[in-house]
């Protein structure tokens, strides 16, 4: 029967999504393969290993090569991205250390926030210090933009990737674009 | 003490207001009392008034730390309603609500208990069950209740808007026509007045600062900042400090103390004629007989006794008003304050005798004592006089979380699904 | 000419720059700069409005944000009118239409005047004495009288069409206010290197220098300084300058909401800008900066239009270049008035006279008065005052009695002295202390991290308040770690230093009880009214201002608190810190409600939750509802049809054919860890460590207390591996729930929760087709009825695609849930329904869901649960494992009253008319016959036409319900008396073999 | 809105990534069935309610996910310190700088008013 199924198609949330403002440019990332990965200290080694990447273990850093980033979320929590899509969950699962890896590459989806105002932008539902001192580049944490949970991953001076759940990115775009509007103000 | 009437306010505009007598004085304590209660609000002052008036019981003191209706009695938002579901919960803020009607004439001063309807506003189906649920309870409990379709609602509440593309439209209300609100300061200075008449002695600025036992280890009175008073019955009427005040009496109670903030607008002319409450979107509304739009906010969510709370609550209980009253968005904040609310894990009170001999305690009234200030009291003096509860208040025990016989009213309410 | 009071030459607005406004619908000049104050004075208008209970005529009081009375409304069109706009501090721009208030038919003749007379009757509290009878008249006849009669200004009745946006921020030293001392308290900190937030409630920097035009810094002019150093602050990276912008509310650990006000001055703003916006403020240090506020005098008839503060008057003089009569008389207690009438008499104004409370002066103010040969009256005082719409004159007389002296004047300039502005410190939670040698409350303790300088802490020279904010500055940086490199150092020299001041009653207040000597003026309380609530026993300042009213108008007792105190601490005889003061709360002025809500409206209000197929099932003509956050496809009417005819075929379809229907909103967590079976068995009432890998449980989750708190499937994927199903409203709770146990009561277990509701797009399959409608569809998966029984899960492809596919049901039907990751669910969905359609099925929505697992007999927690049901109550004893010694719940299920007899149990009820559907909520009786209030024993919880039973069916919770299974009992209706039987709560398929088809 | 320092993220953040989950050291017995159910009321349904200082639990939920607890002074709303959860009480000694005055709060200013 095999040969009858025509594979399934994706459609993304946020398809095609642009906005924001001269000050603060607002896109939809691309797709990219997702885990999240549970551990104790313990078994940090041998999944860095198998990831190829450091697993951080520092509060609010991350790690990131050659489009692959993970990101300290918790003491034993991080977000892995792969931004070539790679299989994470086959990566990880050779570590042979006690571990926990879940895909989540559909429940997140990613806005990029870039321009002078970015920070700005941000902070218009962000209640976090975002300035450079304190949210260098690199750095990362869950949070909230005002009435959702996102994933904030400072990639430039000027730049954030927003993670959230896929249902909220309507939500967290549309208040970034009024925020971003007004950090061109 | 003089009555108040037109007449008299009239005789006194001709002389320049000089005849006025205090309406309460401020007595020193006696070394001894047949009752004290601790805590001067509308619920502990009521209790005092009808110990007073149904029990013959006058040797009443009446303590307070601060200054009399300082407590959450004058710090809500006033609203009155009786369209509670379980019949425990209907049985006493029906009595209240009863009360309430006649309250101004009883008391001899105008409390200004204004029956302008509360709607309950639904947003949704499961709403819908729940709110039914409600109204058909309250029918057969001899309670005013009606469910009413959007345009009914925005008939009886003209800034509501119903439009279908709201982020939560509105299916539907239930309004309790008897609802409203009342003056609260006045709930408060009514009954003083009223208990001072009868020989209530309030005492402002009167710590406790200790539960005296005897021997047996029933009570035998209190320490205050003005000395020790002997009382062999006593009565814990304070809002937000029961837990301290049960605690120096050794009795543990469950109860947690949370802020509650509320905020009045810049006054205006009329334009909201009753009261709205909505569950799904946290909010609720009157406007006051000044012009104010009187708002509730939701508690915060820490236990606190600071009488202060987050601006997120403000902001988030404005987003709820602005959503169903868009006309509001221009309106200002004038004021906000906040008070201490002592929650119960059933959401319901307790009015009860206590393990201790000659202890009483009302409490647990959550974010809504106030409508039950007169039924509260009166079945709480009911309680002290006869040592034992009015059927009415039978329900509301302390033991009912040991056994499990909880009045749920949060539950009821039950959570989306 | 904009205006024929102002004064060529005196001033800071620029003469070319003019403006046209309408007050009232009549046309006046204004110059760009004018607050709607000025420019009225500048066209000779004093009478503003009227005031809430006599109606009295009021003009301008004051040039700030403390104005009591000149309240207008402001209106750009339909949608956007303002009430109670203080005209001192609201901008005029072109074309603004200002109108105002309280006022019938017009503000020179108003009809509600008539109060004023009736004056007597009014006394404060007087409408607790009366309005009592006859009883129903209070809500019919004086309510409504009285509410008419209260409010101000006049609700918009639009919706809003500006916005509003939010930032939150963060600095090392936020300063509030930006006059002398915020300036230089903020040059100080920037200078170190800290973030520096500055913000002033004004449009330009400089507060009191707006007035105080003899100050000199560093040699150059006060004013000119405060806007050089303002914008020199604003070029440093590390400085934000914020004009327009109030500290409304100072909250715990220096959080500070700011309100800027961004076009509210323009004409025509761009649409792009909002029109306020709510800055939240974190700072490690707050400086705070606020100057001090002059009181009026209280004196017998001091509200005429045309009385106004001394400083006003000077800050329309030298500021706005207005003067605020050609005669002003001058009435005072403290030297700070002497300047103002020095300025208008060297702008070529007369003034009248200075009246002094005090018998003796300052001697420097004394001397210039001379010198400038303006007559002052020492030891005398103001008692009374003349003028209808406009103050025409004052009767002056010796203190402690004798003949007045009516003096003409056309303004009478004000001042008992200076408030310092303790709102923000007190809001800190500061407790303030009262300095009895300057009469006023300063700040005491302090609670957090800021200081207070300047006049709000009470220093009054000019030189000081420089030297304790450049040194606060440097300090409150050096705690973020900051220091100075160089000390830095300013010179200012202001003309006079002020002496005096009183609180309370003047000479001419009368100490009786008929004088109208006005404290509050907006809520009209004098000081007789605090006298009144005295005699009344009302002795704590809390009553005194509750029973009055006073401080509790829009200014909230800006003028007012410290004069309501001082009389009534007289009239006790106490000293006033015995009296105490009303607390200061939130907001410092009045916020826009847009502004605390910001972006949280319409779409932004609340996120709108939709699974990955919302657009093909709105293509499909789904109607939507609301579950919590989510829209769920509720049914699919097709043309002609309404929504029963809707449910009743996409019900029959699904048991005759099959049906496709979205799940994916269900709560979906992954249980990973070799303990996973182990922590289930602690959450869940049942038991999990038989369930094999593929196959699936139905669970119970309860809460400690013993209640059914959730339910779902969980199916186990591997040996340490389970994904868990919750309900659509408690996805979150439950994985909070879940955390709690696993974090803080079973660290040891090794096992991680991982959401993953929206991994998964969820579409469910069910009727006795499904299988024939998936299977083309499927590899790798045998869907045998043998190889894949009921309650069982495999991983697999589907349409090319990752799938974990369930068989399952929740229709009683032979049914799968296909799980595949979201983004490919469209397209899945789409494949399967392309089949679905070609075998006869069809999609259904949320309520035919509901009417099948109804026929079924399987509940729906918190419809057919409530919070106060155990799982036996719900017939679902079963799935408590007997055997376990723990689960979340155990003890508390053991409660005497959870194993009482005659609880509520989850039942059926058959109607006797089959084709009467009851409703949801209504209650049962078993007598049907008794009074008011009837003795109830249950509730109906879900109720609906069954359209494959061919009757009606409902399930409902009744006290001792399965002892009662074929009794008869009653739902008493409005209109009619129900009678139902008693049933099991299975209506379909009793025996359960289409679920194995 | 209170600002929080988390113990695992080490820094302070807004009580807007917060939820308070009650009090602290309340721990769980594992003979449930054993209890009494006056031991069960003391364990489930009563508590302390502390006027002053209180311990309880909070989760970093929208930060790093987890339970911690905290010391907090519930009339002040000042933290004193907060710690990983597991952690016995810290010593109340340490925890309440000598030096540091009682908070006046609004209530007692209110009571004041006399």
């Amino acid at each position: 029967m095999a040969d009858l199924i025509e594979a399934a198609t994706r459609t993304l949330p946020l398809s095609g999504f642009h906005g924001g403002s001269a000050a603060a440019v607002l896109s939809v990332a691309t797709p990219a393969t997702r885990i999240s990965l549970r551990a104790k200290p313990d078994a940090v080694s041998a999944l860095s290993g198998a990831l190829g990447l450091s697993l951080p273990m520092k509060a609010k850093t991350s790690a990131s090569l050659n489009g692959r980033h993970a990101l300290w979320l918790g003491p034993d929590e991080w977000l892995v991205i792969d931004e070539n899509e790679a299989d994470l969950m086959a990566a990880v699962a050779v570590s042979n250390v006690l571990h926990s890896a879940t895909d989540i590459s559909h429940r997140n989806t990613a806005i990029l926030v870039e321009g002078r105002g970015a920070e700005v932008a941000v902070n218009g539902g962000c209640p976090q210090d975002l300035s450079l001192a304190v949210f260098p580049v690199g750095a990362c944490s869950r949070t909230v933009l005002a009435k959702a949970e996102i994933v904030l991953l400072r990639t430039a001076e000027d730049a954030f990737r927003v993670e959230c759940w896929r249902s909220f990115a309507p939500y967290v775009s549309g208040l970034l674009a009024e925020a971003a509007e007004d950090a061109g103000n | 003490m003089r009555k108040y009437s037109v007449f008299a306010v009239a005789r006194e505009a001709m002389r320049g207001h000089r005849g006025w007598e205090a309406q309460w004085t401020s007595p020193e304590p006696r070394k001894e009392y047949d009752v004290i209660i601790i805590g001067a609000g509308g619920h502990g002052l009521g209790t005092a008034y009808y110990l007073a008036k149904e029990h013959g019981i006058t040797n009443i003191a009446v303590l307070e730390k601060g200054w009399l209706g300082g407590g959450n009695t004058g710090r809500n938002t006033t609203i009155i309603r009786s369209n509670y579901l379980y019949d425990e919960s209907a049985g006493i803020y029906d009595h209240a609500l009863k009360l309430w009607d006649g309250l101004s004439q009883d008391l001899n001063y105008n409390v200004m208990y204004s029956a302008r309807g509360v709607m309950m506003l639904s947003h949704n189906i499961h709403d819908q069950q729940v709110f039914k649920r409600h109204i058909h309870a309250n029918r057969l409990n001899g309670i005013d209740n009606e469910w009413l379709t959007p345009e009914q609602a925005k008939e009886f509440c003209p800034p509501l808007d119903i439009s279908r593309t709201a982020r939560y439209p509105i299916n539907g209300a239930a309004l309790q026509r008897r609802g409203g609100t009342a003056r609260h300061d006045a709930v408060a200075w009514g009954y003083a007045r009223a208990a001072a008449d009868r020989g209530v002695h309030i005492i402002q600025n009167c710590e406790v600062t200790g539960i005296r036992r005897n021997p047996d280890g029933s009570v035998a009175g209190v320490d205050t900042n003005r000395g020790q008073i002997n009382a062999r019955k006593v009565g814990v009427v304070a809002a937000g400090h029961t837990s301290v005040l049960m605690e120096m009496a050794g009795v543990r109670m469950p109860l947690v103390s949370y802020p509650l903030q509320a905020l009045v607008s810049e006054p205006i002319k009329p334009i909201f004629p009753c009261v709205v409450m909505s569950n799904t979107v946290h909010a609720y509304i009157s406007q006051s007989d000044k012009g104010e739009l009187v708002i509730g906010a939701g508690t915060d969510q820490y236990s606190s006794y600071s009488q202060t709370g987050g601006l997120q609550i403000i902001t988030h209980t404005l987003d709820a008003i602005c959503e169903l009253f868009p006309i509001f968005r221009r309106m200002k904040m004038m004021r906000s304050w906040g008070g201490i609310v002592d929650v119960t894990p059933d959401r319901s009170p307790i009015l009860a005798k206590t393990p201790v001999q000659g202890l009483y305690v009302n409490c647990g009234w959550g974010t809504g004592g106030f409508k039950a200030t007169p039924g509260s009291a009166n079945v709480f003096a009911h309680t002290i006089a006869n040592d034992a509860p009015h059927k009415i208040n039978a329900p509301f025990t302390l033991e009912r979380f040991r056994s499990g016989r909880l009045i749920d009213e949060a539950a009821a309410a039950a959570v989306a699904h | 000419m904009s205006g024929a009071n102002r004064i060529p030459g005196a001033g800071r607005l620029t003469p070319a720059k003019t403006a046209r406004f309408f007050f009232d619908g009549k046309s006046y000049a204004a110059l760009e700069g004018d607050t709607v104050a000025s420019a009225l004075l500048a066209n000779g208008v004093h009478l503003v409005g009227r005031s809430f209970k006599y109606h009295r005529p009021r003009g301008i009081v004051s040039a700030g944000a403390e104005e009591p009375n000149a309240l207008i409304g402001v209106e750009r069109d339909a949608a956007r009118k303002q009430p109670n706009v203080r005209a001192t501090v609201q901008d005029v721009f072109d074309g603004m239409k200002v109108i105002s208030q309280n006022r019938w038919p017009s503000l020179s003749f108003d009809v509600g005047a008539v109060n004023n007379l009736l004056a007597p009757f009014f006394a404060a509290g007087f409408y607790y004495k009366t309005f009592m009878w006859p009883k129903q008249a209070w809500k019919h006849v004086y309510e409504p009288q009285i509410r008419a009669a209260a409010g101000l200004g006049v609700s918009p009745t639009e919706d809003d069409t500006d916005h509003y946006s939010s930032r939150y921020a963060h600095c090392d030293v936020l300063v509030i206010g930006a006059g002398v001392a915020g300036l230089s308290a903020a040059l100080a900190a920037a200078k170190t290197g800290a973030r520096v937030i500055i913000c002033d409630e004004q449009p330009e920097a400089g507060g009191a220098l707006h007035y105080d035009k003899s100050v000199t810094i560093d040699g150059q002019d006060g004013f000119t300084w405060a806007q050089a150093t303002a914008a020199n602050l604003a070029k440093m990276d590390n400085v934000t300058v914020l004009p327009r912008t109030t500290a409304f509310g100072y909250y715990a650990q220096n959080f500070v909401g700011l309100n800027e006000r961004v076009t509210e001055h323009l004409a025509k703003p761009d649409k792009k800008l909002p029109r306020e916006r709510l800055w939240q403020v974190r700072a490690k240090r707050v400086i705070i900066a606020t100057g001090a506020i002059e009181r009026h005098m209280v004196f017998a008839n001091n509200d005429r239009p045309g009385i106004m503060l001394a400083s006003a008057a000077r800050t329309f003089l030298n500021h706005f270049g207005v003067a605020v009569g050609k005669k002003v008389g001058v009435y005072t207690a403290n030297d700070s008035a002497y300047e103002a009438a020095f300025d208008l008499k060297r702008a070529g104004i007369t003034v009248a006279a200075i009246v002094d409370s005090r018998e003796k002066p300052g001697e420097a103010v004394l001397a210039e008065a001379r010198s400038l040969g303006i007559e002052v009256l020492a030891g005398h005082g103001v008692v009374d005052t003349g003028g209808k719409l406009r103050v025409s004159s004052m009767s002056v007389a010796r203190n402690g009695g004798g003949s007045a002296r009516k003096i003409a004047i056309d303004a009478l300039l004000v001042s008992a002295g200076w408030t310092p502005s303790v709102h923000m410190f007190s809001q800190s939670r500061g407790k303030v202390a009262y300095d009895n040698e300057t009469q006023r409350f300063l700040p005491g303790t302090y609670a957090q991290d800021c200081l207070s300088v300047g006049a709000c802490n009470g220093t009054n020279d000019l030189q000081a308040t420089i030297e304790e904010s450049l040194a606060a500055g440097e300090l409150m940086s050096n705690a973020s770690g900051f220091t100075a490199s160089e000390k830095l150092a300013l010179q200012g020299v202001n003309a006079f230093s002020w002496t005096g001041g009183m609180a309370g009653a003047a000479e001419g207040a009368g100490a009786d009880t008929t004088v109208k000597a006005f404290i509050d003026f907006q809520n009209d309380v004098c000081a007789k009214d605090i006298r009144l609530a005295v005699r009344e026993g009302m002795h704590s300042i809390e009553h005194i201002k509750r029973f009055t009213t006073n401080g509790m108008a829009t200014d909230q007792g800006k003028l007012s608190n410290i004069h309501g105190l001082a009389i009534a601490a007289e009239t006790l005889g106490r000293e006033i810190p015995k009296v105490g003061l009303t607390t200061f709360r939130a907001p410092y002025t009045p916020v826009t409600f847009g502004t605390l809500i910001n972006h949280s409206r319409g779409e932004l209000f609340d996120p709108t939750r939709k699974t990955p197929m919302h657009a093909l099932e709105e293509a499909q003509g789904a109607v939507f509802e609301d579950v919590g956050q989510w829209k769920r496809a509720w049914y699919y009417p097709r043309a002609g049809e309404d929504m029963h005819q809707a449910v009743n075929r996409e019900c029959k379809t699904v048991r005759d054919v099959a049906g496709i229907f979205d799940a994916s909103t269900l709560g979906k967590i992954e249980v990973v860890g070799p303990d996973a079976a182990e922590f289930l068995n602690l959450i869940y009432t049942n038991s999990w460590d038989t369930l094999k890998p593929g196959r699936c449980r139905y669970g119970i989750m309860l809460r400690e207390d013993g209640f059914v708190y959730d339910d779902g499937v969980v199916g186990r994927m591997a040996e340490d591996r389970f994904h868990v199903t919750t309900t659509t409203g408690g996805a979150a709770r439950v994985m909070n729930h879940m955390e709690d146990y696993l974090q803080t009561e079973f660290p040891h277990l090794n096992v991680w929760l991982t959401s993953a509701t929206e991994q998964w797009a969820v579409i469910a399959v069910q009727g006795p087709k499904a299988r024939e409608i998936i299977a083309p569809l499927v590899e790798g998966i045998d869907l045998s009825n043998e190889a894949f029984p009921h309650m069982s899960v495999r991983e697999g492809k589907i349409c090319g695609v990752p799938t974990r596919l369930f068989r399952m049901s929740f229709t009683g039907e032979t049914g799968f849930e296909v799980n595949v990751p979201a983004d490919f669910g469209p397209a899945v969905w789409a494949a399967i329904y392309e089949r679905a359609e070609a075998l006869g099925a069809c999609a259904y929505g949320t309520e035919t869901m509901h009417v099948l697992r109804a026929e079924k007999g399987y509940i729906i927690v918190g419809q057919d649960t409530d919070g106060t049901v155990t799982p036996d109550d719900a017939s679902l004893g079963w799935a408590v494992g007997k055997k376990k010694t723990d689960f979340v719940g155990i003890r508390g299920l053991r409660r005497p009253d959870l194993v009482a007899d005659g609880r509520k149990q989850l039942v059926g009820l058959l109607t006797k008319d089959p084709n009467v559907v009851l409703e949801e909520g209504a209650q049962i009786v078993a007598d049907p016959n008794q009074a008011l209030p009837m003795t109830m024993i249950g509730h109906v919880t879900s109720a609906y036409w069954s359209e494959n039973c061919g009757r009606s069916i409902a399930l409902a919770l009744v006290a001792g319900g399965k002892a009662k299974i074929g009794q008869t009992l009653y739902v008493p209706m409005p209109d009619k008396t129900i009678a139902v039987e008693v049933s099991d709560m299975v209506f379909f398929d009793k025996e359960g073999g289409r679920i194995n088809g | 809105m209170l600002l929080i320092y988390c113990p695992y993220c080490e820094e302070e953040r807004s009580e807007l990534e917060f939820r308070q989950a009650g009090d602290a050291h309340i721990a769980r017995p594992t003979n449930m069935t054993e209890m009494t159910d006056e031991e069960f009321e003391a364990f489930f349904f009563l508590r302390d309610n502390v006027k002053g200082l209180t311990f309880e639990r909070w989760r970093h939920l929208n930060g790093c996910g987890r339970f911690f607890n905290a010391a907090r002074d519930t009339v002040s709303d000042k933290f004193l310190t907060t710690y990983k959860a597991g952690l016995p009480k810290p010593d109340l000694s340490t925890l309440r700088p000598a030096t540091e005055a009682i908070v006046e709060t609004y209530e007692a200013t209110e009571s004041d008013a006399k």
